[in-house]
């Protein structure tokens, strides 16, 4: 590509990719703060074009922006507004800023003064091929290993937000005592909620 | 959490958007606030200006609450002030898709309360006009049916080109297609004009291979069985509870129909059927509603092989004034039991004028139809019920 | 190379419309020789897209009058004629109309993300063009990752979708995102596995690659996976929000879903890349399981990007019909048919690719005689698998016939409904059920 | 000049940082997960960085790990929000400071 290109390419894909990131340090609403965290998300992968790794810039569209981030949109949806406050914790935020200050100084120093012996050869071509080619060829446990991991998270997370009936008695029974105002209900001896009893006797029709 | 907890958790209150307030009685599982939704006056598949308040677990309805009214003319009352035969062109305007029915119920209780006969050809021309009204009716009925089901207003547009045929055999008649105000008290208002009997034979010859063509279309149709089997079901103690009427009754498998329970106008010598459903949901309705429109055309075609002549009116004063009493007449509108009750003290006009509107009936069991499904079937139960504001609010 | 290749090269005359390539060749050699290079680079990409938008932008008003048409025939009516000749101006007349009318915004709308999404929806809208061919080199970019890019591009038109529904502050318009993004990330999963059986089968992730090997194969994918075309084609229908999987802005229930909002040209808007994604996805199932743009040989004389507009045209009537007749299924419905019906059928239909490519590479068999024994066997595992879905998969009020039956001479109340209950003869009227 | 390497580690850490602190400062437990996934994302881009500058052999195979990189991430968001709604359901908040009770 041309250098002129090049260049545009890569510092509006810089910037946009930083000043999202900050956005959402500032931004005080929390689907906002998702927001910015896709235009960043969409940023980080055409840099990734201007490194030539157009198979990684597709996926990472494909996961982070189509998946990840939906999945925090969802998560927020779920709780209610009260808890949509995107604010920094004042009291620890100084300390924190120090020590991100911190990290931040030593390692921009130890990337601008290391001589990397950076080589600029031709990119890869057909960079899927090779990559599924190396994931089945030399990368097979590690491959198999990420299938379990994806999986059981898989399971995980639907164990984990699954709410069955017991618990719901249980929620409902606590929230209902927190309103009469009794204290906590142990959840061992939770009444259930007496079902319609007069079942009605449906022969004569069917 | 009351500061209470707060204090026994050892949390400290900093945030600013703590959670204030108790929670409310109606919480669902997991504590998330149940979406109240209007589905206002002002919706595309409300059937008119009809307000349905529903409150919503996800997409689970867990109340929906009626508000009905808005279309209100007070037609009760302006009938006080006007003579028994003025009266006529109301009737129309209460349940503008089957004005005949309205005509007919109103003229028979008027007819009861003077003590008036009915020659002959007049009856056999009412029955004729209220089985038209009945085959236009369900057309529409069942059309937005299946639009409120989601179908792009195919179907819709097929039923309409046969109601379009009852429309202009109204018209010929009567000079109007929706407000008929053909009866009059004591017979109809007008003979028969001559092109009627030829436009109702080969209307009588086209329409059974329409009907086979809906019958082909809709009867199989795999999604149109998932969104009504086993939707907006009603049990028939239910239904018999909530005193419910026509085909949203007989669909739950109660053989109840007026024009043979209570038969009026001739209808005793005329040989039909009474469709009756099996499990009172949204798509046994819709079956009962088609096959009701086949027995209607047999009863035409049975009117039309014996039809009397003779006088069509019988001759009854202008403002006639019945001596007090009270009288109530019933018949079998598309939609139900349509009633009128009317109370004279002797005056010309009526000291009490009263409707019982099948329709508003038959919406009371919308709640305990539609509780418990989704909002998606709270729509198609609405369609299936075959609601006319005009009729309701009146 | 193939021989239209070698043909368009000596003619590679601008006027041999069979390859438009031959146009920005020779203008991208023009200018390089006296220009600086990047301007080269600008021209051909201001090209490429140009020739998009000149696909999209006329067709978008003649599609717009086509729908209204074809549907119109449908329901026994004329539809529009009469802005202009036979209601051809009524598109234009309603673009006029869209833009005067006045945009309103609900006061409490989260004003950024309100704003955005009817320019943002297009992001998604145009880029997918980008990799579609027209022809043998006719695509504006032939990346090696075309289909994965399909899928990604179209991943994010999902939030925007969001955007809109939530910002607007309205319980329809938020319970239309909530339904359109549910079935999407849904319906992603079918739609890849039944490009990944075409994928696998071709060997090359793109597009111009999968249509070459047919090409070659002279076969079409549609005889050898009919299970994954129809899965594509009603994942497709459902991700466009297409009937009948149209319930985020489902008339009858929630308004007009996602943008019941929207007013004037914001609306315009997503009506127009709702219609660009019905044309764009319809060439997307023409060029996976039609051939694209070749078609046994007849693409030698008539120029490629005919035959794939022709075929692009066909599978759009197809999805104009199931839009005018369907009715709608229910959100669940929609959710269970995909995870109960389409992902185990594409996932049955990529391992039956596996098995069949390896059988065509390590066994060395003939293709020529293989792949039609393959088609038939295909086929045939479709029909049962619609067979074996449609007898078991069948929810259970379904399961019952619905009866109607007269009822004779008992009139009355409960005793009468359980004589005319019990009556054993068979009903009148007898539909469903198995 | 030429965009080299060092373009693209400055770029990364800085995004690293910024990821950083906002996981360390955010409130809510969904930010802390947004910061989480920056600085993920921080390292991905230098690894590609990295391959794209460094010698080819090694290039395939950190474009290999930035891939298991995003399948980690994938999985880890999707636990982290089903564990924040779990928190949501018992404690009625997912502000990270107000649930600093291990109860039982």
């Amino acid at each position: 590509m041309s250098d002129f290109g090049f260049h545009l390419a890569f510092w509006s894909l810089a910037a946009m990719t930083l000043g999202g990131a900050s956005m959402i340090i500032i931004s005080r609403n929390l689907i906002h703060a998702v927001i910015w965290l896709v235009m960043s998300m969409l940023g980080i992968a055409g840099l990734y074009l201007t490194l030539s790794a157009d198979f990684i810039a597709v996926v990472q569209v494909l996961i982070y922006v189509g998946a990840i981030s939906v999945l925090m949109l969802f998560a927020i949806m779920l709780t209610p507004r009260a808890e949509r406050d995107n604010s920094q914790n004042i009291k620890t935020g100084g300390p924190a800023a120090l020590v991100v200050l911190l990290v931040m100084i030593s390692t921009l120093w130890v990337a601008i003064d290391t001589d990397w012996g950076a080589v600029r050869e031709a990119a890869l071509t057909d960079q899927a091929r090779l990559i599924g080619e190396s994931l089945i060829k030399h990368y097979i446990l590690p491959f198999e290993i990420g299938a379990v991991l994806l999986t059981a998270a898989l399971v995980g997370a639907i164990a984990l937000a699954r709410q069955d009936d017991e618990d719901a008695a249980v929620h409902a029974a606590s929230l209902q005592a927190e309103l009469d105002g009794e204290g906590s209900v142990d959840p061992v001896n939770v009444v259930d909620p007496p079902i319609a009893s007069e079942a009605s006797d449906t022969e004569a029709a069917s | 959490m009351t500061t209470a907890d707060d204090a026994r958790l050892g949390i400290q209150e900093d945030s600013h958007l703590a959670m204030q307030g108790t929670i409310e009685a109606l919480t669902t599982g997991d504590g998330s606030e149940p979406v109240v939704v209007n589905l206002g006056p002002q919706h595309p598949s409300t059937h008119g200006v009809f307000r349905l308040k529903v409150t919503l677990d996800g997409e689970i309805v867990q109340d929906a609450e009626m508000r009905i009214g808005y279309l209100h003319r007070s037609m009760e009352k302006l009938a006080e002030e006007r003579t028994y035969t003025q009266n006529i062109p109301f009737t129309d305007r209460i349940d503008y898709l089957a004005a005949m029915s309205n005509n007919l119920a109103y003229c028979l209780a008027a007819e009861e309360l003077l003590g008036i006969k009915v020659p002959p050809r007049a009856q056999a021309i009412r029955v004729m006009f209220a089985e038209l009204q009945r085959v236009a009716s369900h057309a529409m009925a069942n059309g937005t049916f299946i639009n409120d089901c989601g179908a792009w207003h195919t179907p819709l547009f097929y039923m309409f080109r046969d109601r379009e045929r009852v429309l202009d055999m109204f018209e010929m008649t009567c000079g109007a297609r929706l407000t008929t105000n053909y009866m009059r008290i004591g017979g109809v208002a007008f003979d028969l004009p001559d092109e009627l009997l030829p436009t109702l034979e080969s209307f009588l010859a086209d329409m059974p291979d329409r009907i086979a063509d809906y019958e082909a279309l809709l009867m199989e149709n795999e999604i149109l069985h998932a969104r009504a089997r086993g939707v907006g079901v009603i049990s028939p103690e239910m239904a018999i509870n909530s005193s419910l009427s026509g085909p949203v009754l007989r669909a739950t498998g109660v053989p109840w129909d007026l024009r043979k329970a209570n038969p009026y106008c001739g209808y005793e010598n005329y040989e039909f059927d009474v469709p009756v459903g099996e499990q009172g949901d949204c798509f046994d309705r819709f079956l009962v509603r088609m096959a009701e429109v086949k027995q209607s055309l047999k009863i035409l075609r049975q009117v039309i092989d014996n039809l009397p002549d003779g006088p069509w009116l019988a001759d009854v004063p202008l403002h006639a004034r019945p001596e007090p009493g009270e009288a109530y007449a019933r018949v079998e509108s598309p939609r139900g039991e349509l009633g009128f009750y009317l109370v004279s003290d002797g005056g010309p006009a009526p000291y009490r004028f009263h409707c019982r509107p099948p329709s508003l009936i038959n919406l009371t069991a919308l709640k305990e139809m539609s509780i418990g499904g989704t909002l998606a079937d709270a729509i198609v139960t609405l369609g299936s019920i075959d609601i006319v504001v005009g009729e309701i609010d009146r | 190379m193939t021989d239209l290749a070698q043909l368009s090269n000596v003619l590679g005359a601008w006027y041999d419309f069979r390859d438009l390539n031959n146009l920005q060749r020779l203008i991208t050699e023009w200018i390089a020789e006296w220009g600086p290079d990047w301007l080269a680079s600008i021209v051909t990409g201001v090209l490429g897209a140009l020739g998009i938008l000149a696909v999209i932008g006329p067709t978008l008003l003649i599609l717009i009058w086509v729908e209204r048409k074809v549907i119109s025939r449908f329901q026994q009516r004329y539809g529009p004629n009469r802005v202009g000749p036979k209601g051809l101006l009524q598109p234009v007349a309603d673009a006029v109309k869209l833009i005067l009318k006045e945009q309103l915004a609900p006061r409490a709308a989260d004003k950024l993300i309100f704003f955005l999404p009817p320019v943002l929806i297009f992001v998604p809208g145009i880029l997918i063009w980008g990799v579609l061919p027209f022809g043998p080199r006719m695509s504006v970019a032939d990346l090696n990752v075309g289909v994965l890019f399909l899928l990604a591009v179209s991943g994010t038109a999902v939030l925007v979708i969001f955007m809109a529904g939530w910002s607007s502050n309205n319980k329809y318009a938020l319970f239309g995102a909530m339904r359109a993004v549910a079935m999407s990330i849904s319906y992603e999963v079918p739609m890849v596995l039944a490009l990944l059986t075409l994928v696998v089968f071709s060997g090359t992730m793109s597009v111009n690659g999968i249509v070459e090997w047919q090409q070659q194969e002279d076969v079409i994918f549609i005889l050898l996976f009919p299970l994954s075309a129809i899965a594509f084609f009603f994942a497709a229908s459902a991700e466009l929000n297409r009937t009948p999987a149209d319930i985020s802005e489902a008339e009858s229930e929630i308004v007009a879903g996602y943008h019941t909002e929207y007013s004037g040209m914001r609306f315009g808007l997503f009506y127009a890349v709702e219609l660009g994604n019905t044309l764009v996805v319809s060439g997307f199932i023409a060029t996976f399981f039609l051939g694209g743009w070749w078609l046994w040989g007849l693409d030698q004389w008539v120029p490629s990007w005919i035959i794939l507009l022709v075929k692009t045209g066909a599978v759009y009537f197809l999805l104009i019909w199931t839009r005018g007749t369907l009715p709608r299924l229910r959100i669940d419905q929609l959710m269970s048919f995909c995870w109960k019906a389409l992902v185990p059928a594409t996932l049955l239909f990529v391992v039956v690719a596996f098995v069949e490519r390896t059988l065509l590479i390590s066994e060395g068999w003939d293709t020529t005689v293989a792949l039609p024994i393959m088609a038939v066997f295909n086929i045939a595992l479709t029909l049962g698998a619609i067979m074996l879905f449609a007898r078991v998969a069948r929810p259970a009020p379904l399961r019952r016939p619905a009866r109607i039956r007269m009822a004779g001479t008992e009139i009355g109340g409960l005793r009468a409904a359980r004589q005319v209950a019990s009556r054993t003869e068979e009903p009148q009227f007898q539909v469903g059920g198995d | 000049m030429i965009i080299g390497l060092e373009h693209y580690l400055v770029l990364g850490a800085l995004l690293f940082c910024i990821g950083f602190f906002i996981a360390l400062s955010k409130k809510n437990a969904v930010g802390v997960l947004i910061g989480v996934e920056l600085m993920l994302n921080a390292v991905n881009l230098t690894l590609i960085a990295f391959s794209r500058f460094g010698a080819t052999e090694v290039a395939l195979s950190t474009q290999v790990f930035v891939v298991f990189i995003i399948a980690v991430a994938a999985a880890e968001v999707a636990v982290g929000l089903a564990l924040a709604l779990v928190v949501y359901r018992n404690r009625q908040t997912i502000s990270v400071d107000r649930t600093t009770l291990l109860k039982g």
